[in-house]
């Protein structure tokens, strides 16, 4: 392994203290919880809240500011954070109106978030709610299994509920533009090299020097194939056939494209996938109005992309991506 | 059983999982995150610093503690589950110093169904479930052995996951041993010296 | 090599490509060449033109647009642009009021610059004036060597160069304040890993598992110390001493601290590399005004950071650093 | 020299390029940035197809063809000095179809003068100018060999390099051969064919 870092186990820990101390015209650190709260009050407002794992930087705490999240919650490197830390999270964006939760679909998330609702509600009389994304459709869902992974859409969903919230929409008018908004987007992504969680200190999967996995997930889950390395062109292609099948877009249909780097692919390859994505999205004559790059929902040092659609079936949600933000990495 | 012995249950459990830390991030990195032996160190190491400063605890109280600390230090998908289950035997057992076989298995089951509301899952999907269940079972039969906790765990190995992590691979989550059952296998072999 | 390519030779066109399209809301490409310029006019301001080799993503194009770089032109990957497209560069970029070059101290940037420069005075009669950037002081510099190299300090010569453009600065203003900053900014950099340009397709040099490089130049040069890979802190401590002693540091003096990723290192890295730095720097009791970090002068893949520290002798230089930009990379 | 065997030097250099691509980047490897031969045969390649549509050109114009080439394709160090040292030589030589030895070596200056200006470098800095200055003196006597092209080039390995990328290296550049000193000896070595 080899990182620039102290202690393995202190790497969240100095993490965030260099976090907060590098944005301290945006965010702070509720005391010595892992939370990361913003300076901006936003009385009265809806309290965005999200969090997971750490290792995703610059999610969820380099989205946290006016018009983006309320509070990110840092859990252990790709572990949820805990019930109590969740919970401190929620207190933080509590400004009178309520808080919404931003969960990704993984057993941990969803329990300790869920949880820590519970307690805030009953504990404090906050009025939470929550919406899980899963938009990653690597991974087929029913409804009797765990369903889909939530993955890089989650930035998005961030951005336009961010945007409501700082606008004043209320908390059932956010729950329910987030049920709208997940079922309209599909994420899918791939892997060149593994990532390496420090206190493991060794990958979590091994992968040839020719050798990709398509549809992994930011935990380094196995995705759904292992290929030879290909190009570029050929991975989009597949990528968006998938995406356009299960999204079911059709020509003349516009779309948001968003391309996100795992952490470890420079932006020239960024680019260079971006191009292949636009050049055949003109071909199916599907209208690409926002194109978002970078790297946003990384898995820590791991080389590979994500593509994300989302299909605009609200105009309101162009402006909502648009709105200005003061955030450290949006 | 008294809670002199109880609270040696969780002293042998949380050395055992110390014990195979890598083994259960190992077996997590098969088919989840690679993080489960690490997980349920850093709860249980939390559990018995916490627990240096208490002397004398009620079996109850000594759920708590447990409890509390899978709760506030994991994370993850079984920091909530232990913990909860624990906080449900807590209160199954409540402020005592001795139970009977009956009081545990009552207590156990409170726990499995905690877990079982928390993680939205039964038996058969590749989970811990797939160890606290027929444990149960087998102890109100009276007849649980080491044996038989080992198959239990080992009998996750061929199921298909459909709960967790390891759901996501589908099919290729088969032939492996699911990490909560190993990390619960050790929690009822750890029972079984004292019972 | 394993990377999200189509063919090697193409990298830097689909590239360029991939950019505009993305960020066309700022910038568009000047015909075919390999000029990126804003779309922002700019009328009557002095034109801030910058470039290099590619492979630095996000620069040099991600800084062109309001208040920062009005062109940026692009090189092969690690190689100067040519004469004839800083050229067209200086062209894109001339609003009446002149052109400054921002150049980094390369041989090859020096001369492709310069010559452009000539064509541009001779045949177009545009005023044009330059700065030649060279804050990494791994590299010793005399008068008689090429002296040190143009690094990571570069991305804070662009913005606050280009803020005093926005605000109507003339180019000799504009040229008097870029010497006063470059002799106020020092850079250190390291690299844990190599980086690969795509059509020389293996790595440059090759550092063991547990070695790193100090002093390691953006292109792969090698620097000045081969070490065993240690502790976040040591690192940051090692770069402190020497860039203090460099710029002949005080107590109680203002800095700008700029923690830069090479490009493959996520930023959980960076955070703690920064959480690091700032810990050092206050027991030495120098004050850090604003701290920068983040993926901005990188060596495609690489992994490794580098350390800018900017003495603040112009308090000006702080309002210039936070005036808005619209920009893909700031 | 007339302008048939004029041409002929430059397709003799060009395919020597080629040839040495990998060679040449190597060598830049060792103390520069690896380019140096695929800046070479980018020059070169595009010199080789504008030369395709053009035909009987004056030893000038064939000068300013591959200078022209090789300021617009190659960037980084090589291309501008080639560049200017070839447009050098075309305002030297004007528009002939026939030189004289002293012609060339007159060109030849005017060329070396013009890296010199652009490159602010002089001799026994390690770059090109160590295998012009000599070979041009060489020349200037009528005994420049095939042999002497060599150890031109091989002794710019114990140079230190205070030009150019490798001077970054100080020390460290010593022992290896300069790059941009090969191609130009690959570019002598095929004038040497020709008179
Ligand atoms: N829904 C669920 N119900 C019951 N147990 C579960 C559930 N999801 C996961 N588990 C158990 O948790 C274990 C994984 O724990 P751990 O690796 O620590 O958490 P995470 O999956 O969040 O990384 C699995 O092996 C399984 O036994
Ligand atoms: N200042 C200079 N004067 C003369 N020749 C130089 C100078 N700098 C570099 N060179 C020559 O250019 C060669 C390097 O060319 P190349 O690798 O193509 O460009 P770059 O160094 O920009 O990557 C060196 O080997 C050297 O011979
Ligand atoms: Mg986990
Ligand atoms: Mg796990
Ligand atoms: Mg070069
Ligand atoms: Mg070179």
């Amino acid at each position: 392994m080899k990182k620039i870092l102290n202690r393995p186990e202190d790497v969240v820990e100095e993490m965030i203290n260099g976090l907060v101390a590098t944005h301290d015209n945006i965010v702070h650190r509720v005391g010595d919880t892992r939370v990361v709260a913003r300076n901006y009050e936003g009385n009265g407002k809806v309290g965005l809240v999200s969090g997971g794992g750490s290792g995703h930087e610059p999610s969820h705490a380099g989205f946290v500011g006016k018009g983006m999240l309320s509070a990110a919650v840092c859990g252990d490197v790709f572990t949820s954070p805990t019930v109590d830390q969740v919970y401190e999270g929620i207190k933080a964006a509590d400004k009178g109106a309520g808080v919404f939760l931003v969960i990704k679909n993984y057993t941990g998330d969803l329990i300790n978030f869920t949880m820590a609702k519970e307690m805030a509600e009953d504990m404090d009389n906050i009025k939470v709610d929550s919406v899980t994304v899963n938009d990653d459709i690597a991974v087929e869902g029913s409804t009797w299994t765990e369903g889909r992974r939530g993955v890089a859409g989650t930035v998005l969903v961030h951005k336009i509920l961010g945007a409501m919230a700082e606008n004043n929409a209320t908390l059932d008018e956010i729950k329910n533009e987030s049920e709208i908004l997940i079922n309209e987007m599909a994420t899918l992504g791939l892997a060149l090299t593994p990532a390496i969680v420090p206190q493991a200190g060794k990958p979590g999967f091994e992968l040839a020097d020719d050798e990709i996995e398509f549809g992994l997930g930011i935990h380094g889950e196995p995705g759904y194939r292992r290929a030879k390395l290909h190009e570029s062109k050929a991975m989009a292609q597949e990528f968006i056939d998938k995406i356009v099948a299960e999204l079911k877009l059709k020509e003349g249909e516009e779309v948001v494209a968003f391309v996100n780097g795992m952490g470890g692919t420079p932006l020239m390859e960024q680019y260079v996938f971006m191009n292949d994505v636009l050049n055949i999205l003109k071909g199916l004559n599907i209208h690409v109005t926002r194109k978002i790059i970078g790297n946003k929902m990384t898995s820590i040092e791991m080389q590979g992309i994500s593509l994300t659609l989302l299909r605009i079936k609200n105009k309101r949600w162009v402006e909502y991506l648009d709105q200005e933000v003061k955030v450290a990495a949006w | 059983m008294n809670s002199v012995d109880f609270t040696k249950w969780f002293e042998i459990w949380t050395s055992e999982i110390q014990t195979h830390k890598i083994h259960l991030s190992d077996l997590d990195n098969a088919i989840g995150d690679g993080d489960h032996g690490f997980n349920m160190a850093k709860g249980v190491a939390a559990y018995q610093e916490a627990h240096l400063n208490k002397q004398d605890l009620s079996i109850g109280d000594e759920c708590k503690l447990i409890g509390m600390s899978m709760l506030s230090k994991v994370g993850g998908a079984s920091g909530p589950l232990y913990g909860s289950a624990f906080l449900a035997m807590a209160k199954s057992f409540g402020d005592t110093k001795e139970i009977t076989h009956d009081q545990l298995v009552a207590a156990l089951t409170a726990g499995v169904e905690s877990i079982m509301y928390r993680g939205k899952a039964s038996r058969y999907e590749k989970t811990m479930i797939d160890v606290w269940l027929p444990v149960i079972e087998s102890l109100k039969q009276n007849n649980l052995t080491e044996e038989m906790i080992d198959s239990f765990v080992n009998e996750t190995g061929p199921l298909k996951a459909t709960k967790g992590r390891a759901a996501y691979l589908g099919d290729r989550s088969i032939g492996h041993i699911d990490p909560g059952s190993f990390s619960s296998g050790l929690l009822f072999k750890a029972l079984l010296k004292l019972i």
